[in-house]
């Protein structure tokens, strides 16, 4: 079990890093120089030179990438080009307000997106789930910008309960924040679970279909029993992968729903990293989205491990 | 050896039962989805946009680029259907020719991400070993990357244009296919036939065309229509964000992102290429669904 | 029509006199051990059942006026090949039915009451109380995430017991059968226990609840013979105990012979034939029933077994392999890794021209891993492995490594025909391929020529068009052998070529193999678990186990002994279609003729004496020879 | 000045800077309003004209939406990066410029110069403190002067009067008169320092100004982030008297439309630096929250063609691609009516120096030019970007014009954020705009002079310089707007700048505000209020 951690984590690790090398070397191949990207006009070849040296790209790129990685271990990230200062600052700030929204949205989508699939993959092919089913298909065909343009123009705009936009800068206090992070979450928990319930419906079908199931049955449990107890573990594990995907997606992809609601959070200061060229800002975003990810599937698997004692085990006898 | 289902002696008399999955016979395949009201109402939808889309010019007097400052913000009347834009233009038109841009672009660069997906993935499952570990190595760091983020960087650095939406979508996207394919691949890859000609000693690129594509072809095609729906999503959002088509190109995002605003005042002018766009979606998702079905894919397995 | 009509009288004659039949009385005495009071009923009874589900529009049925009944402490098997419909009886005894099937006459009767027309709540009560089931996989059949302890109080609860109560009482029943340390196993999850093990803890869990009836649907199919005979005892002992009313579901006439008191036997969802089960066995009254029983390969047959359409039986003489053949393959200390592990352990063996040599072993014992290897599809880490013949060649080089001619002269041949045939391609492709690939035919005449290899496989060349889900199992299989054949090879290797297929299907595809190698001087590499098959068509025989050849001899020689003691174990567990009372002084479920008593230890070592041992080989002479130490 | 760009490591300043505001037209906008008569185009603007006057409240705490300038912007007037909307409620300059492009007294109260224009006072006025209670004196203000011309600052004003000032000649004889010598003469010289980089920071505070925002002006700082938001609160000894408000919160928001919805969701009261697009401020309008202030004329559009790049390096090209168009039509089309065409001359109709001298569209012309110059069939990429909503409606429009001349015109969408780094001044041809409300002098030299940092079309004309150089040191206020018009008529002729439009600014805010009064580009913060 532990050697088992060690290793995922290790492997975690050399994902995230080789991640880091893929965005650092995508950056180095975006034409044009970053200096002369920055001094737009003022490019003069005297200025490009001083702002290179300032900026240290007159070294050797493997030898900068070594220097950056290991800084961004310790948290260092660098220099923002726009604001002079550290990265990691309002990167821990933005992505604090981010991981806001991601819990409120895995919190209210998995719970109910599992609830919904459990009772429609239960309900096989009657209202229930042709209710949820539509409902979802529904979900997925309209991106999130209209729901969250939706949302605004009824609950804020129409009938004001909620901010249409957020008022606060990234710093604000979480307590702040709160009132703000109800639409995008529902925004975000629209999409999201459609394609959970899609997924929890399916592999409860399969899995109440399989033959522990029916065996279970056929020993007079009762239904509650059945499904609880014998379907559930089996038929979450399929599911877990598409939460894990979903949860990394939202770090990385919230970039819509923030831009609609100023929402300060990591899209948004991905967005404005990507505009204004901030190369330390936009790798350390991609760190981070990274490392979320690869975080969130070693969470997948550890459930999954403690959902089916084949992983937690291993394997021992068998024939 | 207990019966799955019935199966026939050795009698030589043709299978029954089981649903019939041929190859090559697209028209069982169609028949097979035809049963099925939702996947006959997605191909429909497909099928109506694909139509529509050809037929834009013929189908609405107005043209969509046009400026008429003379009837901007327009409600909907019996000249314009669905009223007009801030600039005066036909909104009905807009819509109608829409579809090209989001249908031949969305097209486009699913195709690509799943050629490339599909031509990695076989290959990385066929070889195995080193190559496959390098592969797959490589593929989970992309996949950390935020596709946003990749998407975003591409189309900010080389420009909105539609070769490089589909350049940006094939980027992102092609990993996801990479595992999927693989997935399957791998499912195919010990199965006797290709043990077969593995024994023989066939060449890896034959033993790919021969064996083991016909054989994912459902996978594939699956992953096509359900991929064509997210790229439709995710191209419109670009288009939102500001990132897809140039003005003045009829296209759904740009046009949902330039009249939002005005919602309440001209709601058809938003409302209807989000009606549009939400349709053609649909009827992929359920074109995918029912071809997943009719060829007994596991759509959402198959998507992990 | 006539067919099932016939066998369903028979069935209803027996429930509409309620008695008579050679089980009458023992049905009475066991009745007592119902409730309380005295009520004469069938504990399961099947009346004119019909099972069908709707499938492109039409019904199909899987099941056509079936009945019979069980009567307590009795035990009723519902024989067929794939596809007779028996499962889906068994299914139906527990009120279960497949998704989209449906009962379309007739009815079910479990312990008095209609099983289709309960209630859920009353079905229920049905299934935690009077009716239980086993199915073919414990791997399957157990919940993955639930210890096995905890499943099986569960099935405790339905009676009246406290929590601590439950628990001791699942851990008598895990010691009642017959699992080591109760506790311990308790405590494990499924997939920490053995195949045998699982299926034990499916059987107690199915006694749990201390049914009147149990349904055993296909119970050992899943398992290694061994394990398989000791399941059998196991449930044979405790229906007796407990007087239960047993329904088993089996394709295995051997398993059925050993285990029933009558015999269903079911073809296409139509009852053919039912009767006692001796009478059954020693006369079958339905033309079907005895073309099954005789398809059956048996121990005790010296060759190939034929069956005529009526059933007759004739044994083919095995045509003897000519004392000069040349070798065609020779094997020296072949050793094949998976990782760090030895799949195979140093094999030496020879394979003569027109030879059939037989690989036996249970699953894991290697003999599949040292197939593949000659085939070309993993390389040997050591050892010599080499082709003989007009051209030498070194088979120890993966198949792409090998020249063209080396390669084509040794071929493999799949035990899943479901797998075997690439499904988007039609049939003859899978024969032309070769053809063309080996230059043995041109383009042109490529599709000619595989019609002619296709019929070779006795296989009506115009099933070459179809692609392989539009045939049968049997008839793919053939086509997977024609195309081993297509390349003109001197060895064929037969991966469980006949395994999942049923008897007849079997008998078949076994002739035609037979026919090949006497026709074509063909050598055949056969690899099986089934003693019975290997006996009727192997000409030598190596048993593996653990990756090494523990015994290598000629098949008579190896059939009657003496022997390794794991062969011995192999040949004991076999079950011969012959019921316990026709097999008499054998005793139930032993295949050994009489006349050849098992050599114990002690005679092993003897022989070994009389030829002389060389390290850890004892010779007993005419190449047979048995490795040194036991298991 | 708007656009400015400068310096050193920042990117885009101005962008935002510049800001806003485009017009949309009365006109069409009746149209739709009334229900529409069928291809009809009535008048009667619907949108109203101005806000809603009367008496405020007294106190009360208004809420600003602002698109921040940049993650790094500051409360230096002087620099590129400076958070606009804090300046003119912070600080003060020596003069400012009225609702009729005059120079009025702002801290000075009077000034005068010799007869050459190159000697010149100011009398400041007394008893202005700064709100860190130190009171102004010229020192002050020489300070301040000398800072714009310091080559370090590289404030985007220095680049306009430095050819002018020496900073050594900068004097303050008394503490409340304040004296500059010229380098050459120049009338104009007062109304160049009405520009909002001109505000007055307290001696010696250059390096902390950024953050302290220490002026005179009716607010002071209580909070600022870059980017983020900020608090001023009134100014109680304000020369003027303390203003009508209690504070000001500024929130940063870099999405037009999530202003937008903040505005209608009464989150916010009003919208700075924001033109709305028509459609936009009809739903404002019809809001029962919010409302439409319209700033008449408030900036001009421009589509520079950059004479260095090809095509538009041939003069009859560049002629040709002004003759092919119509501003009408664009007006039409971009401002839906609200704005009036600018035939492309960029001094605003009806300010003190302006000509109305124009050249007849003719697109026949156009193609003979073409022809001439060997372009026939022309193809040109038009670059626009959602960072002014009006921009790709005016590129449409221009499309739709040029068509007729056989020019075909791509329109390019370019990102919003990095449009002033890398399109303007960048592409060949793009669309951009300019706040009215500066001299006319610095105006065209700032935007047209060789050299200028802020010549977009990097046009250089010999002829142009001169008579710029001629008006400065003319003292006859006549004579003087002659040659200004002259060398309006060379920019019309030969200049790379297309002007199709002026445009009025819509300016959304809550129909709670009062006395809304926007002058230039800037509004008075003192008077503003809230409904009582």
């Amino acid at each position: 079990m532990l050697t088992f951690l060690t290793r995922r984590l290790l492997s975690a690790a050399g994902t995230v890093l080789l991640a880091a090398l893929l965005v650092f070397a995508a950056v180095q191949l975006l034409p044009g120089d970053v200096a002369t990207q920055v001094l737009g006009q003022d490019a003069t070849p005297e200025a490009v030179a001083a702002l290179r040296d300032q900026l240290d790209l007159n070294r050797p790129a493997a030898l900068r990438f070594v220097e950056w990685a290991a800084g961004a271990v310790r948290g260092d990230f660098g220099t923002s080009l726009v604001s002079g200062e550290p990265v990691a600052g309002s990167l821990w700030l933005h992505l604090r307000n981010t991981l806001l929204i991601a819990a409120a949205t895995v919190a209210v989508a998995v719970t109910s997106s599992i609830v919904l699939g459990v009772v429609a993959g239960l309900y096989r092919d009657r209202w229930p789930d042709t209710l949820i089913s539509s409902l979802t298909l529904a979900g997925m065909s309209v991106p999130e910008f209209v729901v969250a343009t939706l949302l605004v123009l009824a609950l804020s705009i129409t009938v004001p309960v909620l901010p249409a936009v957020v008022l606060d800068e990234a710093s604000a206090p979480v307590g702040d924040l709160l009132p703000a992070v109800v639409l995008p979450t529902v925004a975000l928990s629209v999409v999201m679970t459609a394609y959970i319930v899609r997924m929890t419906r399916t592999s409860v079908i399969d899995v109440m279909a399989s033959e522990f199931v029916t065996t279970a049955r056929l020993k007079g449990l009762g239904a509650w029993r059945v499904v609880v107890r014998h379907a559930l573990p089996s038929a979450l594990l399929p599911t877990l992968n598409v939460i894990a995907m979903n949860v990394a997606w939202l770090v990385g992809g919230v970039v819509v729903v923030e831009n609609v609601f100023n929402y300060p959070g990591i899209g948004k200061l991905m967005l404005e990293a990507v505009h204004s060229r901030d190369l330390p800002v936009l790798q350390a975003v991609a760190v981070v989205g990274a490392v979320v990810y690869v975080l969130c599937n070693l969470a997948a698997d550890l459930a999954a491990m403690a959902l089916n004692p084949r992983l937690r085990t291993g394997e021992r006898s068998a024939r | 050896m207990s019966e799955a289902e019935p199966n026939p002696v050795d009698t030589g008399g043709p299978v029954k039962g089981r649903p019939a999955r041929r190859a090559g016979t697209a028209r069982a395949t169609l028949r097979s989805m035809l049963r099925s009201k939702p996947a006959t109402a997605g191909l429909v939808l497909v099928a109506v946009h694909v139509l529509i889309a050809l037929l834009a010019p013929l189908l609405t007097p107005y043209s969509p680029t046009a400026n008429a400052p003379g009837s901007a913000l327009l409600g909907p009347s019996a000249g314009h259907w669905a009223g007009t834009d801030a600039l005066g233009r036909d909104v009905l038109a807009r819509v109608l020719h829409g579809g090209r841009y989001a249908l031949t672009v969305s097209f486009a660069a699913t195709a690509c991400a799943v050629a490339l997906g599909t031509l990695v993935g076989c290959a990385a499952a066929l070889k195995g070993g080193r190559l496959d570990g390098l592969v797959m190595r490589v593929l989970d760091a992309v996949l950390a990357v935020p596709p946003i983020l990749a998407l975003l960087v591409v189309v900010t650095v080389l420009g909105a244009g539609p070769a490089v939406i589909v350049l940006a979508v094939t980027v992102v996207y092609a990993p996801q296919v990479v595992r999927v394919v693989r997935a399957a691949a791998m499912g195919v890859a010990p199965l006797d036939y290709v043990t077969a000609a593995r024994a023989r000693g066939e060449r890896t690129f034959p033993i790919l065309v021969r064996e083991v594509l016909p054989n994912i072809a459902d996978v594939v095609s699956v992953e096509f229509a359900m991929r064509a729906s997210w790229v439709v999503l995710l191209i419109s959002s670009l288009s939102f964000l500001g990132f897809g088509a140039n003005p003045p190109t009829p296209d759904w995002g740009l046009m949902i992102a330039e009249n939002r605003t005005a919602m309440t005042v001209v709601p058809w002018a938003s409302l209807a290429p989000i009606v549009a766009l939400a349709t053609l979606v649909l009827g992929l998702n359920l074109s995918a669904d029912g071809l997943a079905k009719a060829w007994g894919v596991d759509r959402v397995k198959e998507a992990q | 029509m006539s067919a099932e009509r016939e066998p369903k009288q028979e069935a209803g004659e027996e429930t509409a006199g309620g008695a008579g039949g050679p089980s009458e009385g023992r049905t009475d005495a066991t009745a007592w051990q119902g409730e309380g009071i005295y009520r004469r009923e069938v504990p399961a009874k099947v009346e004119d059942l019909s099972v069908a589900y709707r499938a492109g529009g039409r019904d199909i049925t899987v099941a056509r006026n079936v009945s019979f009944e069980v009567a307590a402490g009795q035990t009723l098997a519902v024989v067929g090949e794939s596809g007779s419909g028996k499962s889906t009886v068994a299914g139906a005894l527990l009120g279960h039915l497949r998704h989209g099937s449906r009962i379309t006459s007739g009815s079910v009767e479990v312990a008095g009451r209609d099983v289709f027309s309960l209630g859920n709540r009353d079905l229920k009560a049905l299934r935690a109380r009077d009716i239980a089931m086993v199915g073919q996989n414990a791997g399957n059949a157990l919940t993955p995430s639930m210890r096995v302890g905890t499943q099986l109080e569960e099935a405790l609860l339905a009676r009246p017991l406290s929590r601590a109560d439950r628990r001791a009482e699942a851990r008598a029943l895990l010691e009642k059968v017959g699992l080591p340390e109760p506790d311990r196993i308790g405590r494990r999850y499924p997939h920490q226990l053995s195949g045998g093990q699982q299926q034990r803890v499916a059987i107690a869990m199915a006694l749990a609840a201390r049914p009147r009836v149990l349904v055993l649907d296909e119970p050992t199919t899943a398992l290694d013979v061994v394990t398989q005979a000791r399941i059998l005892d196991l449930v044979a002992g405790l229906s007796a105990e407990l007087g239960l009313a047993t329904v088993l579901v089996s394709h295995d006439l051997g398993v059925v012979a050993r285990m029933a008191d009558h015999v269903v036997v079911m073809r296409e969802g139509e009852v053919v034939e039912a009767a006692p089960a001796e009478e059954l066995f020693a006369s079958p009254r339905h033309p079907y029933t005895g073309r099954l029983l005789a398809s059956v390969p048996r121990v005790s047959d010296a060759g190939l077994a034929e069956v005529g359409e009526d059933g007759t039986r004739t044994v083919r003489d095995r045509a003897p392999v000519p004392e000069d053949a040349p070798d065609v393959v020779s094997l020296e200390d072949v050793v094949v890794q998976y990782g760090r592990s030895r799949a195979v352990d140093g094999v030496s063996l020879g394979l003569r021209k027109g030879e059939v040599l037989a690989l036996v072993g249970e699953s894991g014992s290697g003999k599949s891993t040292l197939a593949w290897s000659m085939a070309g599809l993993r390389s040997p880490a050591s050892g010599r492995m080499r082709l003989h013949g007009e051209q030498e060649g070194d088979l120890s080089a993966g198949a792409r490594r090998r020249p063209m001619a080396v390669r084509r002269r040794i071929q493999l041949a799949f035990q899943n025909a479901d797998t075997s045939l690439n499904p988007r391609r039609i049939a003859r492709e899978a024969v032309r391929r070769p053809l063309h690939f080996f230059g043995l035919a041109s383009r042109s005449d490529a599709d000619s020529r595989a019609r002619e290899v296709i019929e070779d496989v006795a296989l009506d060349p115009a099933l070459s068009d179809r692609l392989p889900q539009q045939l049968s199992g049997g008839q793919r299989q053939r086509i997977g052998i024609a195309r081993a054949l297509a390349g003109g090879p001197d060895v064929v290797v037969a991966d469980e070529v006949t395994t999942a297929l049923d008897v007849s299907v079997q008998a078949s595809v076994l002739a035609l193999l037979d026919d090949l190698r006497t026709e074509r001087d063909l050598a055949f590499v056969f690899i099986s678990h089934d003693l019975a098959v290997v006996r009727g068509i192997a000409d030598r025989v190596a048993v593996m186990k653990d990756g090494r050849v523990v015994e290598e001899g000629p098949v008579e020689a190896v059939f009657t002994g003496p022997n390794h003691p794991y062969t011995r174990r192999l040949l004991e567990a076999v079950l011969e279609p012959a019921p316990a009372g026709a097999q008499g002084a054998e005793g139930p479920g032993t295949a050994r003729d009489s006349g050849t008593p098992l050599p114990g230890a002690a005679q092993t070592a003897g022989a070994a004496e009389a030829t002389g041992a060389d390290g850890a080989w004892i010779d007993l002479g005419g190449g047979h020879r048995i490795r040194r130490g036991g298991e | 000045m708007p656009r400015s760009r400068e310096g050193g490591g920042g990117p885009p300043a101005v962008p935002r800077r510049t800001a806003l505001l485009g017009g949309l037209g009365a006109v069409g906008a009746a149209a739709l309003l009334s229900g529409c008569s069928p291809g009809g185009r009535s008048a009667a603007p619907v949108l109203s004209q101005g806000a809603a006057a009367g008496t405020p409240a007294a106190g009360g705490v208004l809420r600003i939406a602002r698109p921040p300038a940049s993650q790094a912007e500051t409360l230096d007037p002087a620099g590129a990066l400076s958070a606009y909307e804090y300046l003119g409620a912070l600080y003060n300059r020596l003069v400012r410029m009225d609702a009729d492009g005059e120079t009025a007294p702002d801290l000075a109260e009077s000034w005068e110069s010799d007869e050459q224009g190159v000697r010149w006072t100011f009398r400041l006025r007394d008893g202005v403190r700064f709100h860190d209670g130190a009171r102004l004196t010229s020192a002050d203000a020489a300070y301040t002067l000398r800072r714009l011309v310091d080559p370090d600052l590289a404030s985007p004003q220095g680049t306009v009067l430095s050819p002018l000032v020496d900073p050594g000649k900068v004097t303050a004889p008394e503490p409340g008169v304040l004296g500059v010598e010229l380098k050459e003469p120049n009338f104009e010289f007062p109304a160049l320092l009405t520009n909002y980089n001109c505000y007055v920071i307290p001696e010696g505070s250059g390096d902390a100004i950024g953050g302290t925002g220490i002026g005179t002006g009716p607010f002071r700082l209580e909070s600022f982030s870059p980017g983020g938001r900020g608090r001023i609160v009134a100014y109680d000894d304000h020369w003027e008297g303390p203003p009508v408000l209690d504070a000001i919160e500024m929130y940063s928001m870099t999405d037009i439309q999530a202003r937008t919805n903040a505005l209608l969701a009464g989150q916010i009261d009003l919208i700075s630096q924001t033109n709305l697009d028509f459609a936009t401020a009809r739903v404002v309008e019809a809001s029962d929250r919010a409302t439409i202030a319209r700033s008449v004329n408030a900036q001009w559009y421009v589509l520079p063609m950059l004479t260095t790049a090809e095509p538009f390096t041939d003069p009859k090209v560049r002629k040709a691609m002004k003759l092919a168009y119509d501003p009408r039509h664009v007006v039409d089309v971009a401002l839906q009516g609200t704005g009036v065409p600018g035939n492309d001359n960029p001094v605003p109709p009806g300010t003190p120096y302006w000509t109305d001298y124009s050249v007849e569209r003719d697109p026949e012309r156009a193609r003979a030019l073409l022809k001439k110059a060997g372009a026939e069939g022309l193809e040109v990429d038009l670059y626009t970007s959602s960072y002014d909503p009006v921009f790709t409606p005016m590129a449409l429009a221009y499309r739709d014009s040029a068509a007729e001349a056989g020019i075909g015109v791509t329109v390019r969408n370019a990102s919003a954020d990095s449009y002033y780094t890398q399109i303007w001044m960048n592409k060949p041809l793009m669309a951009t705009y300019w706040y009215t409300g500066r001299p006319a002098d610095q105006l065209l030299n700032q935007v047209f002079r060789s050299g200028s940092s802020y010549n977009e079309t990097a046009w250089s004309n010999g002829d142009f310089d001169g008579l710029l150089d001629q008006a400065r040191r003319t003292r006859d206020p006549d004579r003087r707007k002659g040659l200004y018009q002259d060398a309006q008529r060379l920019v019309v002729d030969e200049g790379g700048a297309m002007t199709p439009m002026f445009a009025d600014r819509l300016v959304g805010l809550s129909r709670e505000v009062l006395n809304y009064r926007e002058t230039g580009f800037e509004f008075d913060y003192r008077s503003i209020g809230l409904r009582p």
